[in-house]
């Protein structure tokens, strides 16, 4: 059975729903040992920033009971060495980019989406808010409605292409901020970027991480990732949503889709596996067809419900 | 070009209960690897341990007559403890060859130089020890460790070396010099000999000597540093080294062999 | 090396530091063909209710990666059954009782902790008022500073027994949930409960849970668990902490003391292996002995937090 | 009293790619177990699975000599896939005899009683067979399954309860009657044969219609059921069924085994 693999989040029309995450895919050409490009749905690139930046000093990564935790410090080369020595290649080579941007300032983020300004290679703007334990930005941003409503207005003034707002689970209610940032001119929201964390080295008395806490991610916190998508599609039925967290088989991309995904990222499992991404499309494909699914873009926000009890668990 | 493929166990040998020498096929990494690149492992089909391991390829051999790459590991926790524990024939995925190789291009049979191992640190020094050994150029192994059982291959090393070329040093004395391995290093560089480059491979304590003997004496060297790696090809920017420009560098993709000269030891 | 095990969390004196969760250890009496109640610090017993409480319509559980989920809609047999019943023969085992509690309402929770009153065979009560997605009560307790004050005050005067308040880590700042508690009168603090979690049936499109979302347990959530422990520790240095959360070894146990808790709870893990909580007793006096602790209550706290660079990360 | 005991593999049989026999050695569990009951098994030692896995015991007996409890498995995912592929001699933590057994202290050699088994479902009714057969109470097994590769173990069941008191059905007829295995219990009934009681276990819908059917009959019998469990003895409160009485009920302590008549049928 011909299935047909893709989706429309808003005006991000993409060939299939399987993405890869941000800061689990370099900039992409690291992986063309390993994947097509073009046979991707698209991939978010390192996180941009205005001028180029070194991260955190080591340790930055440890291992975690079905994930591990990082704080790499947003490294990367900055948002013009991207655009002059990255971006061509990855146009060249068909892959659809999403760049994923964040700065210090709201000032900071304005100028980083203007650098990119309306760049016809670049097919959306993905909003990294939600940096948990920021010396500076970061917590303001992502886990406050108010801030966050006036950062996205302000981006979305000065940009054109669809823009993604990529939320931070580290909150009550990830609906209030979801609303926040649609109301103020998302587009598309991303859920979710990592759980903070904390592991220790009890020889040495010292987190395992140099900044102390990290971003928790892979399989541990996929059951967060699904329930938070859920929760905003209920909040907001209408909004297209990328679902993160621990995706590393198609029947997880289905799950996502399921909750109310209309596309999914890889993240920590193209760590791994490098081919991990490439074999999901397939793996979809061949799962939709195996279940009657014709157009994959059916399966989202299809959950059954059951009829809720009035009572409370633990 | 690194390749992910799916490797099987030839061979397991157990030399102490911490160390283990783990063969698996050859597959299409190992007539690509070079000395000083590494792999990295995927230990067990659970989620524990979750990332891949990285190991440096201590040999590009044969096992009856099947090539194979060789792994010499120190069991010091759950994927190391796992992969000595898997039965012959088990498939492994396999990310490799990884990394900036010791530079020995430049080397001729006029040359010679200095291999220094700490530990567990033999392990890209004993396939560097094959191509030198191939290639004519002589080469002085200084080798330390805790002990005796600490001190591994010391046949091969001395196959390929020559016996009268390897020099070891052990915290009790039990073989060799009873002292650290850098002793020997500045004992035979107080000596006549010069070396065209020394390579080295160990833990912190040996590399942060090392870099300043071979600053001291003007000597060209290179050290296969480790970091802990999620990805080990430079995508999760988890290895990083300081540099000695204020940077931090991937030790999986701008190392792991680099000259001492360009970290920042002070920062490590 | 003798290893001095007790510890005191304020008024409440525990031969070591080795609880049981609330909802993984029965009423105690179930585990006594695999563990001498007596030699535990404690045990939480499953959270008790005014009336006896039927739970939530199966399934109530499903497996998670390192980890499970459950809404088992505190099924209990009711504070007074329980006291006429289970705590005579836990009495006379030599059992320390955490009465774990919960209401639907204010007047509830009074009633439970008046029922309970200053019985002596009951060691201290714990609050639950962390049980995420309950129709009624849980969320507006544990999620809001305000009604979770008002509540912890009126139960305060309500009892003389150690107030323990078990608080919920699906919020934007646990810290601020402590210091509501403690200011209305707790003298301990467990954390955590269960993260919120989803997880579906694919083939049938239906959660795994009746109860649609239900609480991730587990290893999986540690690093958030050991996180929050630290937050809190920081906030509130003089407050004692039950650490809870994917505790299954003596090496997370001494990872939660050094984050900041004076004794932990064991949970999920009961479930793997009933006999754990009492291996755990005698692991950690030989970690101690091994490290050359005396004292077990010297650990906690002592994590070395490395300077914090101005750096954000993911 | 349920004991936690670590068991090894004795030897593991398939009979087909989704079904095997798992034996372990006997250990203080096997003595002590009664037709009904089963244990918790945890597969592997990772994380994956991460909860331990309920399954009847099938039959306490022999493998070579060596007193053994035989699990009877369906490879359904995780867990089920994993044990059947342990090597013999690997330890595996097993919790041990859990629930309620089949009510049988009060048969009797005059007493004639009926097993029906679906699918799986055969394993908790083997144990009784053999406990039956030594008793010398007579019992007719009705025993259906998709096809013919799905009824096992026929050859001990004849061998316990006499060819002749053995009857099959398949979805496709490839053994026995072409159809439910519940029709050959209501055409039994219709028949002159009376039995003091009927045990059960299988799929719900078997359940569903069986309980019909003792109700009707006015049989009084009882039912093994399964459910989700984490815990297997009472302390989780995982693996409820709604009781006829309005509660839920924990299958693992208040059941397995159970009268149909104590399930809300409609509410499961
Ligand atoms: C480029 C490179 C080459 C290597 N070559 C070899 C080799 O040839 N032989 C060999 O035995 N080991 C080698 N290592 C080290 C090896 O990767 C670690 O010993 C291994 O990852 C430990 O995994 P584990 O699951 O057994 O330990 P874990 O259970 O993960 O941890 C146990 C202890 O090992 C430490 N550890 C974990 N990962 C690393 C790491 N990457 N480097 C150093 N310490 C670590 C942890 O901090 C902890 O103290 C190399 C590492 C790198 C980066
Ligand atoms: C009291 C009792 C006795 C049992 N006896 C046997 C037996 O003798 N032989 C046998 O093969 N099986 C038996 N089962 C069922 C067995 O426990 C499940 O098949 C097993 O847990 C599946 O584990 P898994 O990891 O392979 O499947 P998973 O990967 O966990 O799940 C795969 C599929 O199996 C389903 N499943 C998971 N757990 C159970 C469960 N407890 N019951 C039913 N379906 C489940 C899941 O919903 C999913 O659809 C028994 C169950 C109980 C409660
Ligand atoms: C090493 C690492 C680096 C990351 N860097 C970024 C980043 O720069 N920007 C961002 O928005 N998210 C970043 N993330 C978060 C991921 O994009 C993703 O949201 C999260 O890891 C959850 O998905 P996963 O469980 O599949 O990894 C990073 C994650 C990891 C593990
Ligand atoms: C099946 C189950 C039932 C629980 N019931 C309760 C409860 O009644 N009251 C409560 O305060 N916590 C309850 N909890 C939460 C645990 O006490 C504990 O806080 C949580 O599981 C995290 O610890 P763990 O990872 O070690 O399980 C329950 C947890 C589980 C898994
Ligand atoms: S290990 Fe990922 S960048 Fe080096
Ligand atoms: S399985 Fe835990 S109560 Fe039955």
């Amino acid at each position: 059975m011909a299935v047909d693999l893709s989706v429309r989040l808003g005006r991000l029309a993409l060939k299939n729903p399987i993405a890869t995450a941000s800061g689990t895919f370099g900039y992409g050409l690291e992986f063309t040992p390993f994947v097509p490009l073009r046979t991707l749905g698209a991939i978010s690139v390192k996180g941009l920033s205005l001028r180029p930046c070194f991260g955190n000093p080591p340790p930055r990564i440890c291992e975690a009971d079905a994930g591990m935790l990082n704080a790499i410090g947003l490294q990367n080369i900055g948002v013009d060495a991207f655009l002059a020595e990255k971006l061509p290649e990855l146009h060249r080579l068909g892959a659809t980019v999403i760049a994923n941007v964040w700065g210090d300032t709201e000032d900071e983020y304005v100028a980083v989406v203007e650098r990119i300004g309306a760049d016809r290679r670049v097919a959306a703007i993905e909003l990294n808010v939600s940096c948990p334990n920021v010396v500076k930005g970061g917590l303001i941003f992502g886990n406050n409605p108010q801030a966050l409503g006036a950062l996205v207005g302000r981006v979305r003034s000065a940009t054109k292409l669809p823009l993604i707002v990529k939320l931070s689970p580290n909150v009550t209610d990830v609906s209030v901020t979801a609303k926040a940032a649609v109301d103020a001119g998302a587009d598309i929201l991303s859920l979710i970027n990592t759980l903070v964390g904390l592991s220790i080295d009890i020889e040495t008395r010292q987190p395992k991480i140099g900044f102390t806490t990290g971003g928790l991610s892979g399989p541990a916190i996929r059951p967060v990732a699904v329930r938070m998508v859920w929760e905003v599609r209920k909040a907001l039925p209408k909004v297209p949503i990328f679902g993160i967290g621990g995706i590393e088989t198609a029947e997880h991309v289905v799950e996502f889709l399921i909750a109310g995904a209309d596309a999914v990222q890889v993240g920590t499992a193209n760590f791994r596996d490098p081919t991990v991404s490439a074999r999901l499309v397939d793996d979809l494909a061949r799962w939709c067809a195996a279940h009657g699914v014709r157009r994959v873009s059916d399966l989202t926000g299809t959950l059954k419900t059951r009829p809720r009890p009035e009572l409370r668990f633990g | 070009m690194p390749v992910n493929e799916s490797l099987r166990v030839l061979r397991t040998v157990h030399y102490d209960p911490a160390h283990y020498s783990l063969f698996l096929s050859a597959g299409s990494i190992g007539p690509q690897t070079r000395p000083g690149q590494f792999a990295m492992l995927q230990a067990g089909e659970g989620f524990r341990p979750y990332l891949r391991r990285a190991f440096s390829v201590a040999d590009v051999t044969k096992v009856a007559g099947v090539p194979a790459l060789e792994f010499v590991v120190k069991a010091v926790g759950l994927g190391t403890g796992l992969l000595g524990r898997l039965s012959e024939g088990t498939p492994i995925p396999v990310l490799g060859p990884l990394g900036v190789p010791f530079p020995t291009d430049d080397l001729t049979r006029e040359d010679r130089v200095a291999l220094v191992a700490g530990g567990i640190g033999l392990a890209p020094l004993l396939l560097l020890s094959r191509e030198l050994a191939a290639r004519g150029v002589s080469a002085d192994l200084f080798y330390g460790g805790r002990n005796e059982t600490d001190v591994l291959k010391r046949a091969d090393f001395e196959r390929f070396l020559g016996p009268h070329r390897c020099r070891y040093a052990t915290d009790d004395g039990s073989l060799g010099r009873k002292g650290l391995v850098t002793d020997l290093v500045t004992q035979a560089l107080d000596g006549a000999v010069r070396w065209k480059r020394l390579f080295a491979c160990g833990p912190l304590p040996m590399f942060r000597t090392l870099a300043a003997i071979v600053e001291k004496a003007a000597l060209d060297a290179s050290f296969a540093l480790e970091s802990e790696m999620a990805c080990g090809f430079g995508v999760c920017l988890g290895c990083v080294a300081p540099t000695s420009d204020g940077r931090f560098a991937t030790v999986c993709t701008e190392g792991p062999c680099v000259p001492p000269s360009a970290v920042d030891w002070s920062r490590v």
